[in-house]
């Protein structure tokens, strides 16, 4: 994101994947109960956590993210009974890997977030941006194959 | 390329207010695919929809982005306004700036950036969408019931008075199940077999209700609305047609004098012959050879039944039938039993006759029963003076080889039952209840439990017995603790009832398998949602009832019998399903048949199949997972778990996704 | 069956003096059932009683080097004495699955190869039941005990904590019930056979003793043992210091074994 | 962590056993046979544990009338197993204050002639350190 001269706060990218059944509808929730989080956070809808490809967030880092938070529903409330917890399972290894090529560990969360927990979800939020701000930028995980 | 038209709707002034409408619209004119781009007051409302219409027709327009509130709300409206403007439903993608965005934020350059950059994700993603088509498959109306207890005796009656056709299976030779054995219910004390023999008749008169008993279900294939049921029916060695149910056979059999063949239904407390049917009221009233201990079958002498049966329906070459049935929904109604109490010898159960489990004690109890409902100790068919109930035996238990971790839930309440219904024939008998904890939520439960101790003067302590003793003078001593009162407690009793543990029938594993339907750690069927589908597997078209999902009374019981019969009935009502179209599709060209995909699918939805496949100019024949389009409900999770990329998720691609990422990242 | 089938014996403390017969018995025992018992060198008291803390390591020790040198051999571990069964198999499963303990006590005992468990650890009951088998027992039997009604006392050590002794049933065992079937007598199944004896505390409470005891010999007799067998020699002890009205005579297993196989003069 | 988690977590340590575990059935106490001897009883050493009462544990004479017949262990339905417990609190005090239960100046006093030495380790064991 390019620096406001004027400004010079930084301002983290997030990107953050929630599923469609619980997180989506809690951050819906969120939104008309009016509590706010920063702009910085951009959603994607998936269907499930468990659909979330440790692809997605190397691309994500990859592209210039400064955070990336996956939620879905709490464990044992899975839509789909299980892909939370191959979620959870999947993103600790990601995490840690992550954590060994230099994306700290702040920069990285699950959360798990049921539709009616929007205060939760606003939250959480509010706490990540807060985390991955002061972290600072990050430093671009770069493809070689992407550089241009 | 795609054709895109961009909708950015105010929301009166939800979105207005925080985000610039018209630069959103001017902004993202020119990303990559769109062709239109407008704003509207409304764009849900007829007006607003009619704008969308004609925009299409105008423009040719092969994807939408309509910037609104969430997809939650609208995403169906619009999707049924593109249909309407023949354009596939699929192509609309809802970019959420009410929700997500304008209510959120309040720095109005903020939130137009973020609505900008949300709407250009939508854009990116419709640029790969395409057309999805919602599938249809064809619902055989018939349903099956797996169990003949209470719970699938009632799917079965309410399904059946819906008018759809109803096979129950049960594997004992009479439907009834537990509830058959039971003296008395609680909380209101009326009979159980007053209340189940109507039902069971019902059943068996019922014209849309086939009952195959003493059958099995051996072998499960299709999917919802087509399943392919083997169910094995197992040789009775009765004609069924001739049989008139006289009983002849029964009482001539003459291994009921001496062949020490143990009554199933009445808890071994009894005897039955090798020709026998389970109790006087069974359903259907034909009896059964139990051919592992008949004489016949074992020294091929004998054949009284056979000689003496007036209708010459005895039929000792009878072979095991399968027969394959078709059905659009089945209903898991397996019930459950009591958990063997071979770890629990400090209760001394298989060491005194005068320790017994509380179903022995309703067949006791129950005037039907081996006593003639005469409550007399085995050892010495003495009435019992002084009665020790044991709660909690194996539940609340942490060691798995001994017990269960959960409350069995029924046991506080027909505990207050046995005592007070003792107390009410014979009203000099001292009774006392070891709990741990009295747990009476229902509706006149607590008042129940109150009863026996206020008007029956039943003694209840708190603190589980350490061990039972059964003493030289046939007696038997409880050694306990009263916590409450901190004191131990030695005290002499005739008979002591253990309330063990509840298990899920130990025949579920193999279904639930057979059905992919998914089961917890304590064999229990697990809910599609533990809140919102209690009465559904996870897999589509099976459905729950009973105690074969948890444990519960009869009245809840029912209520989930039909429950599940409704959501059956739901299912049969309908001519043919649509189905999800966005559902995983596998590339056989990348797929290496690992069968990861297959491991982590929680609806059985994937299958192998070897095809034969060009590579690099060469033939070859390649194990490839295959999707069933029916079964797959979209979770995506073997995309994920797929190592070779091979697994792709229709709507929800992995181009779809990164696209949106670098839309994001932009 | 092996023609002879050499073990490593454990006897412990206590057999080598106040608990003589119950070894003498045993040995004698063995050689007419065709095994051998070879007694370990230098063996180290166990202690008596299994440390519950899970940071103790210098008291398990010496049961360490026991199981050690049985490994060393290749034989697989006889004990007799309930104590020691009960040290000797619970500091085996310490060995084999505790990490930590078996990381310190191999610092600490510098084999030439680490000790983790390898060692089979075997009651002599056991080897009687799983090895022999009561039915070939029962065959060996020249002076069956005939018309004898004997009640089994376990008392804790041989049965608890049931899931790692893996000797029986620890509420309701069968072991010796069965052992005393096949020395052509009358097993007497009572409740108070595996409660406790009040084991040590006779040291500094007897009166407490007492109570227990009498009420092991009250239940006993109450359903008609005329004595009881036992493989403890601190049971033998309480149980024969009891005054119990019912008290009947206390007799180590090995010695109702002997004189069932004719072996008990020689001995 | 709290100096009482703290606590509470060397014991857990020590015995292997989770106080917390514990559901207050009471099965333990009623198994115990030194019940009579015990002036805290088998299922309160969870509760004694989890509120921190470890003065009045150190000084009950309980952990010293355990006859260490692991029936508790064996019948416990929550695998607290209250016989670890009562072993941990031994040792605290055994090894904190040396307030050991028997000395050796009493022994010669206690033997009796057929006294197995079973019996004089096993007390040593559990009495001192």
């Amino acid at each position: 994101m390019p620096m406001n001269e004027e400004n010079k706060e930084f301002r983290p990218l997030i990107v953050a994947f929630c599923c469609n059944w619980c997180s989506y509808a809690g951050a819906d929730l969120a939104g008309s109960s009016r509590l706010s989080y920063p702009a910085d956070v951009k959603i994607i809808r998936v269907p499930c956590s468990g659909r979330v490809n440790p692809m997605f967030i190397l691309r994500a880092f990859e592209r210039g993210a400064d955070g990336v938070i996956i939620c879905g529903c709490h464990p044992g409330d899975c839509h789909y009974s299980t892909g939370n917890y191959y979620a959870r399972r999947r993103m600790a290894l990601l995490f840690s890997m992550l954590e060994y090529m230099g994306i700290e560990n702040g920069r990285t969360r699950v959360e798990w977030c049921s539709a009616a927990e929007g205060a939760k979800f606003s939250k959480t939020m509010n706490e990540f941006c807060e985390k991955v701000k002061s972290l600072g930028q990050n430093v671009r995980l770069g493809d070689l194959r992407c550089k241009n | 390329m795609q054709k895109i038209g961009v909708f950015v709707c105010h929301c009166g002034t939800n979105i207005a207010a925080t985000v610039d409408v018209k630069k959103v619209v001017e902004l993202v004119r020119y990303e990559p695919g769109v062709v239109f781009a407008d704003d509207y007051m409304y764009m849900c409302s007829e007006a607003g929809q009619e704008k969308i219409i004609e925009a299409i027709k105008e423009y040719g327009l092969t994807g939408l982005v309509i910037c609104s509130c969430s997809p939650r709300m609208h995403e169906k409206t619009f999707r049924a306004c593109a249909e309407k403007a023949g354009l596939n439903p699929y192509m609309v993608e809802v970019a959420n700036i009410r929700e997500q965005c304008s209510w959120i934020h309040k720095d109005k350059e903020e939130a137009t950036k973020k609505a900008v950059i949300l709407a250009r994700a939508a854009i990116a993603k419709v640029n790969l969408n395409a057309p999805l088509k919602e599938g249809e498959s064809p619902v055989t109306k018939r349903a099956l019931v797996i169990g003949g207890g209470i719970a699938g005796i009632q799917t079965a009656l309410d399904i059946a008075d819906a008018g759809y056709e109803v096979d129950i299976v049960e594997k004992e030779p009479s439907i009834g199940g537990r509830m058959s054995q039971f003296d008395k219910t609680f909380p209101t004390l009326d009979c159980a077999s007053c209340i189940l023999t109507p039902k069971m008749v019902e059943v068996n008169q019922h014209p849309n209700i086939t009952l195959y008993t003493y059958s099995e279900v051996e072998k499960v294939s299709g999917y919802v609305g087509n399943f392919d049921v083997d169910i094995r029916k197992k040789a009775r060695s009765i004609i069924f047609d001739k049989c008139t149910g006289c009983g002849e056979c029964m009482t001539k059999c003459p291994l009921g004098k001496i062949g020490n063949i143990p009554s199933e239904f009445d808890r071994g407390l009894k005897n039955r012959p090798a020709i026998y049917m389970p109790f006087a009221q069974a359903v259907p009233a034909v009896p059964v050879i139990d051919r592992e201990n008949c004489t016949y079958f074992k020294t091929g002498k004998c054949g009284v039944c056979s000689k003496l049966c007036p209708s010459k329906a005895i039929d000792y070459e009878q072979q095991d039938e399968i027969v394959t049935v078709k059905y659009g929904a089945i209903v898991v109604a397996t019930g459950f039993d009591i958990i063997n109490l071979d770890k629990f010898g400090e209760y001394a159960y298989n060491e005194s006759p005068d320790v017994i489990t509380s179903i022995e004690l309703e067949r006791l109890m129950n005037a039907a029963g081996p006593t003639g409902g005469h409550l007399e100790r085995m050892s010495d068919h003495k009435q019992p003076k002084d009665i020790v109930f044991i709660q909690c035996v194996g539940s609340r238990c942490d060691s798995e080889e001994k017990g269960k971790p959960y409350c069995s839930k029924v046991c506080c309440m027909y505990t207050a039952k046995h005592a007070m219904l003792i107390k009410d024939h014979w009203p000099d008998t001292n009774i006392t209840v070891f709990y741990i904890d009295v747990r009476t939520p229902g509706k006149n439960f607590d008042e129940f439990y109150r009863r026996a101790v206020e008007q029956y003067h039943v003694n209840y302590i708190k603190g589980q017995v350490g061990k039972v003793k059964p003493q030289p003078d046939g007696s038997l001593l409880v050694q306990a603790a009263d916590l409450l009162d901190g004191k131990q407690i030695n005290m002499k009793a005739d008979m002591v009832v253990l309330a063990a543990a509840i298990e899920p029938n130990p025949g579920v594993r193999k279904i639930a398998t057979m059905l992919t339907a998914s089961i917890d750690n304590n064999n229990f069927l697990t809910e599609a949602h533990a809140k919102l589908r209690p009465v559904e597997s996870p897999t589509a078209g099976i459905f729950l009832s009973g105690m074969a999902q948890g444990p519960k009374d009869i009245p809840e019981t029912v209520s989930q019998a039909g429950a599940a019969a409704v959501k059956v009935i739901g299912l049969l009502a309908k001519d043919s399903l649509k189905t999800n179209p966005c559902t995983a599709q596998c590339d056989t060209l990348l797929c290496n048949g690992c069968s990861t995909c297959a491991n982590v699918c929680p609806y059985g939805a994937i299958t192998y199949d070897d095809v034969q496949v060009m590579d690099h100019g060469l033939r070859e024949t390649r194990r490839v997972a295959q999707v069933n389009n029916a079964l797959c409900q979209g979770c995506g999770a073997c995309t994920s778990a797929c190592p070779s990329g091979a697994m792709d998720l229709q709507g929800f691609s992995n181009r779809q996704i990164t696209t949106e990422v670098d839309a994001i990242c932009r | 069956m092996a023609v002879t089938m050499k073990y490593s014996y454990y006897p412990g403390c206590t057999l080598k003096n106040k608990a003589q017969d119950l070894d003498r018995y045993a040995r004698a025992s063995a050689v007419a059932l065709g095994f051998e018992l070879e007694e370990i060198p230098e063996w180290q008291c166990c202690g008596g009683v299994y440390p519950l803390a899970t940071d103790e390591i210098a008291t398990k020790l010496s049961s360490v080097r026991a199981l050690n040198y049985a490994k060393e051999q290749g034989q697989d571990l006889i004990t007799l004495c309930s104590a020691c069964h009960h040290v000797l198999k619970r500091v085996n499963d310490d060995m084999k699955n505790v990490e930590d303990t078996r990381t310190r006590a191999n610092n600490y005992c510098e084999f030439d190869e680490p000790y983790s468990g390898e060692t089979k650890v075997l009651h002599f009951l056991e080897v009687l039941r799983d090895v022999i088998g009561f039915e070939e027992l029962a065959k060996k039997v020249v002076n069956p005990l005939e018309g004898r009604k004997i009640g089994a006392y376990y008392g804790c050590l041989t049965l608890r904590p049931g899931k790692i002794l893996d000797f029986d049933d620890p509420e309701d065992p069968k072991i010796m019930e069965d052992f005393i079937r096949a020395l052509g007598a009358e097993p007497v199944i009572y409740s108070m056979r595996n409660e406790c004896c009040g084991g040590y505390t006779a040291l500094k409470d007897p009166d407490f003793t007492k109570q227990r005891t009498a009420q092991i010999f009250d239940d006993s007799t109450g359903f008609g043992a005329d004595c009881l067998i036992t493989a403890c020699p601190l049971c033998m002890y309480n149980l024969n210091k009891s005054d119990a009205s019912s008290k009947v005579p206390v007799y180590y297993f090995t010695e109702l074994l002997a004189e069932a196989l004719g072996v008990k003069e020689g001995a | 962590m709290t100096q009482l988690e703290k606590n509470i977590e060397a014991i857990k340590e020590m015995s292997g056993s989770d106080p917390y575990k514990c559901m207050r059935c009471g099965k333990c106490t009623a198994s115990c046979p030194a019940y009579s001897e015990m002036d805290i009883k088998p299922h309160q050493f969870a509760s004694y544990i989890i509120r921190g009462d470890f003065e009045e544990l150190i000084e009950s004479k309980a952990a010293w009338k355990c006859l260490s017949c692991f029936a508790c262990i064996e019948r416990c339905p929550r695998d607290v197993q209250p016989g670890k417990l009562v072993d941990a609190t031994r040792q605290i005090v055994a090894r904190s204050r040396g307030g050991d239960y028997l000395q050796p100046e009493e022994v010669p006093g206690l033997l009796a002639e057929d006294l197995p030495q079973q019996l004089l380790v096993s007390a040593f064991r559990r009495y001192r350190r």
